[in-house]
């Protein structure tokens, strides 16, 4: 078995994911319209689950999976909201 | 806890404890110096859940060495032998201040949703949500 | 060469700036939708920091108050009310 | 023996999977950071979501289960990393469409670089829907 082996080469996309993250936070905080921070947040939240399950396997404690599951659901209803929102201003409320 | 740590670490960890206290700096002018009321409620949610992650903090441990992480404080075998026992003493954080908020969590939530239907009612009254329009309506 | 510690210390340091920013705007905002878009990524910072943390139970419990139920609330209260925040006092004092 | 062998190829494939991703998902960060407007946006979003959070997950479950530092406490993790996977590739779309078209029909957002608008004169023809 060398899981050392594996285990380094997912050591090193930490940084990878950190810089993407770093990107996504620019488009939320700056995004002109507020359809584009509500997207930049989604993207970065399910990006968020994966790099959460990583980290869990790294630090060896599998009870740190659970906040994935329950933090992949709940943004997807900010996502509804949002939208139910937007379309009902159009719609004359 | 800083003993543990080096240089680079302390630093890093300076970083997040400053913009913290930031935060309930910001929160606070919001608090008292924004004139909407959705404005002050969203400004004292910032605020509780500042506070409550300044409480998490303070029941965190350094790493014990920079291999091994600190481990969540649940022990995650049926039957815990006394190396587990050690391995939980060595290593895992102070559950105390993850009990205690908790509970001030939910009874955030609690107030602020108290908060959120005494602004609508203060809407269908006066017409506004703006404190200086309000205090000008005769008391 | 780097650390896992590191690296763990540089994710919570890049989640502090974030939130500061996140509220810093979300204090300064007119338009109030911004503003609770704002707070939602501060919400998320606080998540990625409750789990770094080690406090997969305070996470757990912060995700559906915070990022659920607290932006749900706080958009019904902006659709029956008003979406934007006067902020001048010129417009409270040409009233009298 | 053989089940030595089967662990190493499950972590081998986790591996790779979690290296594409990781790679997916920059890709498409840059992306969301460089288009022009909200609609072009959308493209890169869904690189991010499904190569960036799908793949690595999957990905991250092949791994854990040919883990064995881990304990018995490895198929936890597995099964949530699936269950994860499943729930992102049924919701991201889902939310991503809702979102384009309540801004479309709002105008919240206004695609700028606008050649040809197919969807208003369908609208323009058939009434309402």
């Amino acid at each position: 078995m060398n899981s050392e082996l594996y285990l380094s080469v997912v050591f090193w996309v930490i940084p990878i994911y950190l810089t993407a993250f770093a990107l996504y936070s620019v488009r939320a905080v700056k995004g002109p319209t507020i359809p584009d921070s509500v997207l930049a947040i989604d993207s970065m939240s399910y990006d968020l689950a994966a790099f959460i399950t990583i980290l869990s396997i790294l630090f060896h404690s599998p009870i740190l999976i659970a906040v994935a599951m329950v933090l992949a659901l709940w943004v997807f209803a900010l996502d509804i909201y949002v939208a139910k929102y937007l379309e009902s201003r159009e719609m004359g409320e | 806890m800083v003993r543990r740590m080096n240089e680079l670490n302390t630093f890093l960890f300076n970083i997040l404890l400053f913009s913290l206290f930031f935060n309930v700096g910001i929160s606070l002018y919001g608090i008292f110096a924004r004139p909407s009321l959705i404005k002050k409620i969203i400004a004292l949610t910032i605020f509780s859940d500042t506070a409550n992650v300044l409480a998490i903090i303070v029941g965190y441990r350094g790493w014990p060495s920079p291999e091994q992480p600190p481990i969540p404080p649940v022990i995650t075998s049926t039957e815990p032998t006394s190396e587990d026992l050690i391995r939980f003493i060595n290593r895992a954080v102070d559950p105390l201040p993850q009990a205690l908020v908790l509970t001030a969590i939910v009874i955030g939530l609690a107030v602020t949703l108290f908060l959120i239907f005494l602004t609508l009612q203060v809407y269908r009254l006066y017409g506004t949500t703006d404190v200086r329009r309000v205090a000008r309506l005769r008391g | 060469m780097i650390e896992l510690s590191t690296l763990t210390y540089l994710f919570m340091a890049m989640t502090g700036v974030v939130s500061l920013v996140a509220t810093y705007l979300a204090i300064l905002e007119s338009n109030l939708i911004k503003a609770v878009v704002l707070s939602a990524i501060q919400s998320t910072t606080y998540v990625i920091l409750f789990y770094l943390l080690m406090a997969p139970d305070i996470a757990l419990v912060y995700i559906p108050v915070s990022v659920g139920l607290y932006p749900a609330a706080v958009l019904f209260l902006i659709k029956k009310t008003e979406r934007t925040e006067n902020d001048s006092n010129e417009v409270v004092a040409s009233e009298d | 023996m053989v089940e030595e062998l089967i662990n190493e190829i499950l972590m081998a494939a986790g591996t790779l999977m979690i290296v594409v991703g990781a790679i997916a998902d920059l890709t498409g960060s840059i992306g969301l950071l460089r288009f022009p407007n909200f609609f072009v946006r959308l493209h890169a979003a869904t690189v991010g979501t499904i190569w960036g959070a799908f793949v690595p997950l999957i990905g991250a479950a092949l791994f854990a289960a040919g883990y064995v530092e881990l304990g018995t406490h490895r198929w936890f993790v597995t099964g949530g990393a699936a269950v994860t996977a499943l729930l992102i590739l049924l919701l991201g779309p889902v939310g991503s469409h809702a979102l384009a078209r309540a801004s479309y029909r709002s105008k919240a957002a206004i695609p700028y670089p606008l050649i040809h608008d197919a969807l208003k004169e369908k609208f323009r023809e058939g009434g309402k829907e």
